[in-house]
């Protein structure tokens, strides 16, 4: 089946990340595609490239940028979520005056139309925040 | 627009249930919800949104944010009805348990194109009963 | 030695305004913030608990708060005071600690 | 026709259990995932309603919450499934739609 | 140390309160709570801990985090006393409702340096009623 | 008095910040000190400079930054906390061989001490949350 999955919370607060993650890569193992991951509310946190959690803990940005590239996943940070927030890639940073940007690799920017877009595209959407 | 793309038919539009549980302001879910809403009109979807437990404040009256700082949101949601977005539910009993009536929600409308543009309520109220039957009926349901 | 209990919840949604009501000590106040408020207003679920806390308790609702929410000063349990930014100030002030109901 | 309900909070922190199960029809899948795994706990104040729940809908938890909790499965309401992700993978599949109790 | 800028003069240690109402692994708080506990152990003040409502699953026995992919802070809590930290106030009223008991509680001890380093529990299972006595004893309180 | 203020929440998404800065100004306003505002959790992320609101949004960085300025508040991130969410100063950006920051004006990154300090200063803590 196709696969849609929202997240609504940012890394380490809620398990949001931590859940959809897994029900992803499950998903994937059984055989089932996942084509997109949107990710709204605070769950733009999770796209950006500056966490730097403990050793001794999971790199939550990391494990989502790995399955990215390995599954052919398209994670998609709500625009309008991640400005409130300051997630930025280079072109938004650039256009908004701003002299960082902070996205991490695997994750774009992109608007709200993706997520009803996957809502329409996907065979299930499954939802995951606080 | 997207819909070329997608996975159904053209045309074979999909049941969305936008599903309002929290209370404006003290959390932005409300607020981001309704910018989902607006959205997705355009993508020519059945779009219903549901209100209960405390979503339902987020259509009473005389909201006034002025004293806290953030901006009043409240006015959207009568603009719904410009954007087709006709259908709003509200849970008979989340108003009750709270202690609000009908009378306590603001005036929803929109023009009816099939009825010579008549103006007719976009709130619904319904059982929970009804709710939970309008819940099993959607094809996408998301929740805020 | 009065604690001033800050619950920032809808009673609807979260158990944090039951467990501050249930953790007061007689002479505590109890303010309403943020979706706290919705507990105050009269004919609500929770309106004869909030009723029950005035009885050792006071209880006050921040007006702002209220105000966001539509709820009309008239609209609340009778007892509940309203204060402003500046009476949560005082409230803090006078009472020997804060303990936020999170 | 069945719906996914999955519910990620704990019945005593708030109340998405109850309007979860209050919204499920004949037939409805209830997925307890998260802190949401407390509700199904042998003896807990909640465990009579997840019972009742059981009469026309299946109710699973998600091992993997359950032992980071602490929860044997031992410990279990009876008639409760456990599952993997595998099998909440599984879950969304059959069923035709997913709410988020949220 | 920071005691000698504080306001209180130097030895009068306040009373902590830490709070603590919330599962662990859902949400963060009970982690970062204890993370609060550990550094603030260093600055010789008078600390409690209080589980209530969810809080008390903090510090059940058995958690097993490896197939959730977090990391099992559990062990830390037994550590408490090494920190000095010996005084953790359980309600009784909070285990109860979950149908957890006070066997299902890990075993945390310290070594009480006035009676011969004697090994003695640090978890006092007390009533809702005695622990809003404690919390309206104290000057700091934390809450998680 | 001397007051201490506590933020666990982020900007935006819980109405804790705000609820916290109208509390600041207000205490302020009353001839009270508000020496230091700890922010915790995810309460960090109100300390970075990538935000943009809407336009005819408040800019809650921006207005604690002010208020920092203007009353000598102490605006502290908690360093532990700030890692994970990937709030950033030059120095932490360095160190964690990260490339690029993003901490707003105002704001310092220091340790858990500071908020066991200002309860120990502070003849009263308020904490914000969600």
């Amino acid at each position: 089946m196709k696969l849609g999955i929202v997240v609504n919370e940012g890394p380490y607060t809620h398990q949001a990340s931590d859940s959809a993650y897994q029900f992803a890569k499950a998903a994937i193992d059984k055989g089932h595609e996942v084509f997109r991951v949107f990710f709204y509310h605070d769950g733009v946190n999770n796209g950006t490239r500056l966490t730097v959690p403990p050793q001794d803990e999971r790199n939550i940005q990391k494990n989502w940028t790995e399955l990215a590239a390995q599954s052919n996943v398209d994670l998609v940070v709500c625009i309008a979520a991640a400005q409130r927030r300051g997630i930025l890639d280079e072109n938004e940073a650039k256009r908004q005056g701003k002299d960082a940007d902070n996205i991490a690799p695997g994750f774009r920017i992109s608007g709200l139309g993706q997520l009803i877009e996957a809502g329409i595209e996907a065979d299930r959407l499954v939802t995951f925040g606080d | 627009m997207a819909m070329d793309e997608a996975g159904g038919a053209p045309g074979a539009a999909k049941k969305f249930l936008y599903v309002n549980r929290k209370a404006p302001y003290g959390t932005i879910y409300a607020l981001e919800s309704l910018e989902v809403v607006l959205i997705g009109a355009a993508f020519e979807q059945d779009v219903q949104l549901a209100f209960l437990d405390d979503g339902v404040y987020q259509i009473v009256k005389n909201q006034s944010t002025d004293a806290i700082g953030a901006k009043n949101f409240s006015p959207t949601y009568k603009a719904l009805g410009d954007y087709e977005v006709t259908k709003l539910y509200v849970e008979a009993e989340a108003l009750e348990e709270r202690g609000l009536t009908a009378d306590d929600l603001m005036e929803i409308t929109f023009e009816d194109e099939d009825d010579d543009w008549a103006e007719k309520p976009s709130i619904n109220i319904v059982s929970r009963a009804d709710m939970a039957k309008i819940m099993s009926e959607q094809d996408v349901i998301l929740s805020f | 030695m009065a604690t001033l209990h800050t619950v920032n919840k809808s009673p609807f949604e979260r158990s944090s305004f039951i467990s501050a009501l249930n953790h007061t000590v007689p002479g505590d106040k109890v303010l309403m913030i943020e979706d706290g408020v919705i507990s105050a207003r009269k004919g609500n679920t929770f309106a004869d608990l909030v009723s029950s806390a005035l009885s050792d308790c006071s209880v006050y609702v921040l007006a702002p708060d209220l105000a966001a929410r539509g709820i009309a000063e008239g609209d609340l349990v009778e007892g509940v005071q309203t204060i402003d930014y500046g009476g949560f100030v005082d409230l803090v002030a006078e009472c020997d600690r804060t303990q936020s109901w999170l």
